[in-house]
């Protein structure tokens, strides 16, 4: 039987090299795989882009990956948090390159790197300073800009449920850009709050359908994003 | 309203919120943007029904838990707690744009830095040179909703007038704000600019279009 | 509380009119809402343009609303059928229009119409006679030929279980088309296997939510189209 | 193989598949077109497992189902009755085809009526004029997934070759096919043209190069 399952968090990033770029999921604190990006930073990985939708808070997780001074772009849409200084930091000293892209933008191109569209249009920062130099088409009589598809060589995701052939279940708000970024990358990383048995996942209820998944390690007891901060805790 | 309200010169923020609430016809699909927009959940009127769409994957979404009951999972777009009610639906963020972006919510209500008087809309950067850009969602909500509607006060603490002939700021859309709802008035985005349709309390036309940098219109 | 129940599928369907669009879901008979198609012919709505995947079989549902004469052009990837004429005859005396549309590319113009896209590129039918009028365009070295969303004014739509605010849930391969169709009409009239209250469907399980939804109607008992063709019924 | 078919010249439609799924490494994902391509799900090779794709909207889909067990809306791209295995997933056509077009499936097994010497493949119309055209999702598989194989006879029951330096056929994809099986030998596509890979019992390379309506390259 197929098993996609991996041991430790240490061993599901251990192949992520120099110059990757990683998708990471979560919508803020909700479905961040806090404990494959920290494995990230025990790897020490450098010259990456992550593509994420902010850039993290406090000093764990994402924002602590950015404060090692391993990423050398970030791809998102809100990169301000009441709770993070490391981004802006960085930003303002030049030592981050920072690509903004619109949220629901952000969320078509890494499904359409998923799916196989190269590019598409949409009606998202016509007229704005996003669009200035980008393509327009008006088609119907509307303008539209030309968008390219975001992909990436790895996935670092957090599921609810996983079973041993990498099939997927989320938590309410926490399932987010998860889904379209295990579509987007060459390798997706996974690590599930529980890993059962394959066929213990109703086919009716999969979100990530198998294919999508390369590997997937159990967390069961997460660190909680926002407790951290709370608690002042930085990580390493 | 009590007699006490009579000396009360303009709305307060609850009211603005209120009124807005009352332009949303029932079984409207809306998405709130982050601060006095929340409000509008409050003022539901009597008899309407509105689901809550929040960007980041929910449908159905309900007012905040009860302390102590907080799910971190279980979050709106501006990231605090909420709560799911019965006929909700979680889904992922390719899906929940394709509901902003598809054209399938009715009204937005935003917040605004400035407004035009075509209806173009500045509200995610002052274009400062040391800015942090950061846009959000809201280029892809004023780009695919129905209808957006603006609550703000009518002018910054400054004094600089928010309803404008044309934005100084970065635009998040161009022609896209139909309605906007003040502290002064209720003003109308028209193919002939802005039109007043309501005062506040203890306001009057003059004041409105003295806040006002750009031509507006009596009440039809 | 939102209720969208109606009571009959002829009520569901009264307000189609002369030359609507409409996408039926469905592949072959799994997931055809045959109840509504069957209203559809009693209402006797004309010059209409259909999308399926499939041009109908036997003498009945799809085939049959063909075979009314109805249907003005039909859009699909599969107009033929072991079991079926009505559309052959059709076409070859020159009756009814028809535009190919390879499975996948229907289902991404499909998608995006539901989803606010009006064009994408896709590396499908490059080099073939599907895409010689069409724009080819070079994107990272490979030729991609650009294809443009599809809306309807109604979809009419099978599923397993609509509660009554309009959440729909699937039964294994019936789902194919229907959710995309839902989200790519106007008016999205659905026939359920069964209507349950609001709130019995669990959040996580919901397949199409209800804002792609406009009206259920219960069909408990459904026809089943390979049965009916077996037994030799046409309809009406 | 026993003694008996020592005068057996070429290989049947099963040994074709069985050759073909030799091919295909363990745990890949494998979408298999109508007809003899259906086969290679018979020979999986032991030891290997495939998971098994159909366009309809099913991962992990397994054999029929016995005689009286079929379900209607359980059916695979041909619209046969089938089963679903322990670990599969129903999703939509538009998550199926991005499956396809995303290029996740990694290998595809496909029916021929012309594969040119470049992996050009014409499989779904003669181009007559009173033909229907019909494409099903042949053209969304040749241009995504990631290897196309293609498993058919070597000539036409009119003594046609099907192998050939340009197709007269109206094309399914350009440059995709990268193997093809028939009934006389497994023909390799390379940046030189065809070469021979293996041969069937009782065939030389004369006979399938005289079959052949392109150059020939021997095996290497």
């Amino acid at each position: 039987m197929i098993n996609k399952h991996v041991k430790s968090v240490t061993q599901a990033v251990a192949d992520i090299s120099d110059g990757a770029v990683i998708m990471i999921g979560g919508f803020g604190e909700a479905g961040s795989p806090i404990e494959l990006i920290h494995a990230l930073i025990d790897l020490g990985a450098k010259n990456l882009t992550i593509i994420n939708n902010n850039t993290g808070n406090g000093e764990v997780g994402l924002a602590a990956l950015i404060g090692t001074g391993q990423v050398k772009k970030m791809i998102c849409s809100y990169p301000r948090s009441s709770h993070s200084k490391v981004f802006p930091e960085l930003y303002r000293a030049g030592k981050i390159e920072l690509e903004i892209v619109p949220q629901g933008t952000l969320a078509e191109r890494i499904r359409a790197g998923g799916a196989g569209i190269p590019a598409f249009y949409t009606a998202t920062t016509v007229g704005t300073p996003l669009s200035e130099d980008k393509e327009i088409r008006n088609i119907k009589g509307r303008d539209y800009v030309l968008e390219y598809a975001l992909k990436a060589d790895f996935a670092l995701i957090k599921c609810e449920k996983a079973d041993l052939m990498g099939n997927l279940t989320y938590n309410k708000t926490a399932r987010n850009f998860n889904p379209i970024m295990c579509m987007a990358a060459t390798t997706t990383i996974v690590q599930a709050h529980k890993i059962v048995p394959t066929g213990d996942i109703d086919p009716e209820h999969v979100i990530t359908p198998n294919i999508f998944v390369n590997r997937v390690v159990e967390v069961s007891d997460p660190l909680i994003e926002s407790k951290l901060i709370a608690e002042g805790i930085s990580y390493p | 309203m009590s007699d006490k309200v009579k000396d009360i010169k303009g709305w307060t923020r609850e009211q603005m919120a209120e009124l807005c609430a009352q332009d949303i016809p029932d079984g409207s699909y809306v998405n709130l943007g982050i601060g006095i927009p929340e409000l509008v959940a409050k003022f539901v009127p009597k008899g309407r029904e509105f689901i809550y769409h929040t960007e980041n994957g929910l449908l159905g979404m309900g007012p905040s838990p009860k302390a102590g009951q907080e799910d971190p999972e279980l979050i709106n777009a501006g990231k605090k707690a909420v709560t799911a009610l019965s006929g909700a639906s979680y889904f992922h963020h390719g899906d929940s744009f394709a509901m902003i972006r598809g054209g399938h919510i009715d009204v937005c209500v935003l917040g605004a830095m400035q407004v035009s008087e075509t209806g173009d809309l500045a509200n995610w950067s002052t274009g400062e040179p040391d800015a942090i850009p950061a846009v959000g969602g809201a280029m892809d909500l004023v780009a695919g909703v129905k209808t957006i509607f603006v609550i703000t006060q009518h002018i910054t603490k400054d004094g600089a007038a928010k309803l404008v002939e044309k934005c100084s700021y970065p635009l998040t859309g161009q022609k896209v704000v139909t309605r906007i709802y003040t502290d002064l008035a209720i003003v109308e985005v028209t193919p002939e600019g802005f039109r007043l349709r309501a005062l506040a309390p203890g306001v009057d036309f003059d004041e409105v279009a003295a806040k006002t940098d750009a031509p507006l219109l009596p009440m039809m």
